[in-house]
């Protein structure tokens, strides 16, 4: 197993609508990961694309389209797509490309413009459900949202108010991010009295749909030398599905998210996360999914999460500071994209690129996403 | 080329740009199989029916032709009560176009009697005070007329606390 | 035998109707929102990449060899050539058209790239190598959009 | 690093319809095989999970939801490709390269009859500003790029016909085969013209079925199988995406493709080294232009040979012996595995009545309109 490292990232502007198409949101986010690594597209030797549903950009095969938007003409160029869990599981497909020696260079590009399906997301994600058992209940997305956080909350007596916490935290440290969408300084009653969605879910609850993209790009240790001095190693990787039966399990403990992080953590020799593991980016589509999350990452013990973020813990400054980039809540929420927020984002805390959300001296971080019908997780540990 | 890139649009501004709109026809016929096909004519009866696995000794509801754990074909059809107990329940105050409404909507996921553990389905709950609404209820199917029963799900009106429990 | 169970009446099994329809708006772009509004007018744009020289007809934002930004817009005449076509005899329901379409690949000169559009050539006048012309719709049946070009025809 | 082998194949036959099983039944029921083949326990023994798919095929906005019960993989590291069989197979290869798994499950399928509007959904894939709005069948792009392939090459409207013809004469002995016929060239050639020169029996027929194949290392490979089929090389290559710049009548993405295939296995002259082919044929052209691109044939010479039997069953280098998609059917993106499988077949000596003697074949496969994507994998009886 060769050793990788990445050494570029980039990524587009988070907003509700851009007036790029989703190619050339590929380009831009391509173009600044070369730029920061000082490479050229024929520095690439192979390219991954990880896009989320068709149904959103409202192309069928939407990776053959973006493929030139990518860097893919005349490569060796596929598209991964594990639903919500693509932003990390494709860098992992980068990841295993050079690992394996099969590729020295490889980029990951994700992309997901959901302006396209008008007027909302929303007809979309009617289709998502299995059309013999629910479709015809016609569900809304948020419904398995809210009765996951419900039962969360009744089986670790957890309240409103400690969750609305993140979401505080989360778009306050959006501010400093400049993709940012819906970064906000609100406070734990704006989330408590804004529209009641399905409850427990409210509207201050939830990350936004958006347009952007996201680049990584990866290189084998014996190739990293001439390119930087400051390569973020990958360190460990886990990816694992659940049951497509949703409705035969107990939600209040994501068992996948337990075993993809088991995974990555025994690949990369760490045995107590909480004390090892200095920065985190858990996926935060929901304020409530951040605390799961970190349950679900081992970072502490079931029903704990609440407490930590309550003492702070999980501030920029804290003993283990939880989404810096301000995460989905903040920034945005374009499904794929969000490899921007998190894989990006852990490369750039672990690199010290940062910026203003720069967490002191981060060596080990941990970055997980999150989707498919609440099934699926994938999760990479890093270090520099 | 500039960091963090984009152009912001409007949603006045997405149609001033020059676009193309598109409705694709996109219909499925899908095959419903061995299993969902038995489920859907029992539905039709009025009856609820699973599938046991005689290895792990699930009684896998909704049913199917193989035990995902055991990775094996199931043994036998199982029928099954229309009753069960609330394992998680959500009021929505949007409809299926995400329009506010004013009375909520009840759904849940109802784990079925004489299946196993957690073995459930979504679907309404209604004929009760929203705030009786809890976990671990007793509800009990509430059905169409015989006549009007297609063969689906919706062939389940709702389901409605039992009686004594509310 | 993978299932032990099987059903054995034929009119047992059921279909389930259903689709995956939604409403898009595709925004043209950085690159095709120039490109269509000079075609509402008539003209056809390309974009060249100052590094290759490349000429991109639809123009593109980005050069895919060089992988750089393109900003130099460039005006392509209305002509070109017949690089390939085909005689197509059936609409999407494979229904049999009462008069054969004649769709081609039209390279624009000067460029590296063109249209794929429909010919207004009888089949049996069509052949590789020769030279058309775009034919726009009226100006006031305009739409900026790629159907403002009728077809293409003899020039 | 370790080395790569094929130690299980399952699959369901072909059929234009199979309204008996869902899309759950039919691949559990392709899985279920290939794990009988290979002796092996998918709960146990199987590190990972791979499923070829695309949404719009299927019906489901996120089709990688409804895909781990049926192949063993609830509670395990599955993911969804986008792309074809063997784009699956080359995702496997790395995995089992890393070392991080020993073995691995790849699965794809079809099951387009549940697809009422298929040319619409293929007419999605176009491109919405420049491409779509002219609307029309979507298949008017093979009749362009057969019209170039024919000026370019000098092959005739005949040539192509003996493709379909030796395809599905071939597909008489396969019994999984759906569209297995004895035709005439002139038969072809009087089919019913759709975008000419491609007529309608130049045209594959959709089918449903079924292939799950099981990936292992060297070290798991020799204990699970006594004649493992070895993973010599793999490549996947894309052209552009835009028509516009396309070149209609070369397959740039198997040229590529293939020579990164056939960099890995260390193979320098293929038409030497490799005994018979499985290459795409969704049109009748299409065989003929990757016969070339993956260097098996002279450049322009596939359409005069395949006339002269040069392709043939008993032909110096047999091309599709399983009939290929226009004999077994299209089986969409899951085309890539049936090829796949079928060198599988014929390396393991179980292609019974269809048997061919070589070590060393080839699988090409294309993602069909509009895209100019496609794979190449050398599989030897010997690593």
């Amino acid at each position: 197993m060769r050793h990788v490292a990445c050494i570029g990232a980039g990524m587009t502007m988070f907003s509700r609508r851009l007036k790029e198409t989703g190619k050339e949101m590929c380009f831009e986010a391509a173009r600044m990961a070369l730029d920061e690594a000082g490479l050229e597209l024929s520095d690439i030797d192979t390219v991954v694309c990880g896009s989320a549903p068709d149904a959103f950009d409202g192309i069928h095969m939407k990776g053959e389209n973006l493929l030139d938007g990518c860097g893919g003409a005349k490569k060796p160029y596929m598209r991964v797509f594990t639903g919500g869990g693509t932003g990390v599981l494709a860098p992992i497909a980068g990841w295993w490309h050079v690992a394996s020696g099969v590729s020295d260079v490889c980029m990951v590009i994700c992309e997901e413009k959901m302006s396209s399906c008008f007027p909302h997301p929303q007809s979309a994600f009617a289709h998502i459900w299995d059309p013999i058992l629910e479709r015809p209940l016609q569900p809304n997305l948020v419904w398995i949202f809210a009765m996951e956080m419900n039962r969360y909350m009744q089986v670790h007596n957890i309240s409103k108010e400690d969750i609305a916490l993140v979401s505080v935290k989360n778009k306050g440290n959006a501010l400093d991010h400049p993709s940012a969408q819906l970064a906000a300084k609100i406070t734990v009653d704006d989330v408590l009295n804004s529209e009641v969605m399905a409850w427990p879910v409210q509207r201050l609850d939830i990350s936004p749909p958006s347009d952007g993209a996201a680049a990584l790009i990866f290189a084998a240790e014996d190739k990293v030398g001439p390119i930087t001095d400051n390569p973020v190693w990958v360190e460990g990787v886990g990816w694992c599905i659940d049951s497509t039966m949703w409705t035969n399990r107990d939600l209040y403990f994501p068992q996948y998210v337990a075993r993809a992080a088991k995974m990555a953590y025994r690949m990369a020799g760490i045995h107590n996360p909480f004390k090892e593991i200095d920065v985190a980016e858990p996926y935060d589509p929901f304020d409530y999914k951040e605390l799961h999350h970190m349950e679900g990452l081992l970072l502490c013990k079931k029903g704990e999460a609440a407490t930590l973020t309550k003492e702070g813990v999980t501030q920029r400054d804290g003993d283990l500071p939880t989404c810096p980039s301000g995460g989905l809540l903040g920034v945005g929420n374009p499904i794929a994209a969000t490899m921007g927020v998190k894989a990006c984002e852990i490369y750039w805390q672990l690199a010290g690129k940062a910026e203003k959300r720069q967490v002191a001296d981060a060596r080990t971080g941990v970055c997980q996403a999150w989707g498919d019908l609440m099934q699926y997780s994938s999760v990479m540990v890093m270090r520099s | 080329m500039k960091k963090f890139a984009g152009e912001r649009l409007s949603s006045e501004e997405m149609k001033e740009v020059t676009h193309e709109e598109w409705a694709p026809a996109v219909k499925y016929a899908w095959s419903c199989g061995e299993a969902m096909s038995r489920f859907l004519n029992e539905l039709k009866k009025g009856k609820l029916i699973g599938r046991k696995c005689h290895k792990c000794k699930r009684v896998i509801f909704p049913p199917k032709m193989f035990c995902e754990f055991c990775f094996r074909p199931t043994d036998e059809w199982v029928y099954l009560p229309d009753t069960g107990t609330v394992m998680t329940y959500s009021l929505s105050y949007l409809d299926k176009d995400a329009r506010r409404i004013e009375e909520p909507i009840l759904v849940g996921v109802i784990a079925i009697d004489g299946a196993s553990e957690h073995m459930g389905i979504m679907h309404y709950f209604s004929e009760m005070d929203p705030d009786d609404l809890d976990f671990g209820l007793k509800v009990k199917a509430v059905w169409k007329p015989e006549k009007e029963r297609e063969g689906s799900v919706t062939d389940i009106k709702y389901f409605k606390p039992l009686e004594g429990e509310k | 035998m993978t299932f032990v169970d099987r059903i054995e009446r034929p009119e047992d099994f059921r279909h389930w109707l259903g689709d995956m329809e939604a409403e898009y708006v595709y925004t043209s772009g950085i690159a095709g929102d120039p490109f269509l509004k000079e075609l509402k007018k008539g003209k056809i744009l390309g974009t060249k990449c100052d590094n290759c020289g490349k000429v991109y007809v639809p123009s593109r934002m980005y050069c895919e060899e060089c992988f750089v930004e393109i900003t130099r817009w460039v005006e392509v005449p209305n002509d070109g050539i017949v690089d390939t076509y085909t005689v197509v005899h059936v609409d999407r329901d494979e229904n049999l058209l009462e008069k054969p379409e004649v769709w081609a690949f039209i390279r624009m000169e000067g460029t590296d790239g063109g249209f794929v559009h429909k010919l207004n050539v009888l089949p049996e006048d069509v052949n590789i190598g020769m030279p058309v012309k775009a034919v726009f719709k009226s100006k006031k049946d305009r739409e900026g959009r790629i159907t403002d070009i009728l077809y293409f025809e003899k020039p | 690093m370790t080395r790569v082998a094929i130690v299980g194949a399952g699959c369901t036959d072909f059929r234009s319809i199979t309204p008996e099983v869902s899309w759950k039944e039919i691949m559990y029921k392709a899985a279920s095989r290939a794990y009988h083949d290979a002796g092996v326990d998918p709960r146990r023994d199987v590190n990972s999970f791979i499923t070829c798919a695309e949404d719009y095929w299927e019906g489901f906005s996120i089709f990688d939801e409804f895909t781990p019960d049926q192949v063993g993989a609830v509670l395990r590291p599955m993911i969804t490709t986008c792309g074809d069989g063997i784009y699956g197979l080359a995702n496997a290869f790395m995995q089992i390269k890393t070392g991080l798994m020993d073995v691995v499950a790849v699965e794809s399928h079809s099951k387009i009859s549940d697809l009422i509007t298929y040319r619409d959904v293929v007419l999605f894939a176009f491109d919405p500003v420049y491409n779509r709005p002219l609307g029309g069948h979507p298949y008017y792009i093979g009749g362009l790029e057969m019209r170039k392939y024919l000026q370019k090459t000098g092959a005739t409207e005949e040539d192509c016909a003996h493709v379909v013809v030796k395809n599905k004469k071939n597909a008489m002995k396969n019994p999984m085969a759906g569209h297995e016929a004895d035709l005439t060239v002139d038969q072809v050639m009087k089919s019913q013209p759709m975008f000419e020169p491609l007529k309608k029996l130049d045209i594959a027929p959709l089918s449903d079925g079924a292939v799950v194949l099981v990936l292992a290392c060297e070290e798991k490979a020799r204990e699970i199988t006594d004649n493992p089929v070895w993973i010599r090389g793999v490549g996947w290559a894309s052209d552009t995406c835009w028509l516009e710049q396309r070149q209609w009548w070369r397959a740039v993405y198997t040229e590529i493709a293939s020579k990164n295939a056939y960099k890995m296995a260390r193979i320098s002259y293929p038409r030497k080294e490799i005994d018979f082919a499985e290459v795409d044929d969704k049109f009748s052209y299409k065989e003929l232009q990757h016969i070339e691109a993956a260097q098996l044939c002279p450049p322009g010479q596939a359409g005069r040979l395949v006339s002269e039997g040069y392709f043939d069953a008993d032909g110096a280098f047999p091309v599709n012996r399983s009939g290929g998609s226009l004999g077994c059917g299209n089986l969409i993106d899951a085309s890539g595995l049936q090829r796949a499988l079928e060198v599988v077949l014929q390396l393991r000596g179980e292609a019974g009545s269809r048997q061919l003697d070589g070590e060393t074949g080839v699988a090409v496969s294309w993602r069909g309109v509009p895209t100019a994507s496609g794979a190449s994998i050398v599989l030897g009886v010997d690593p």
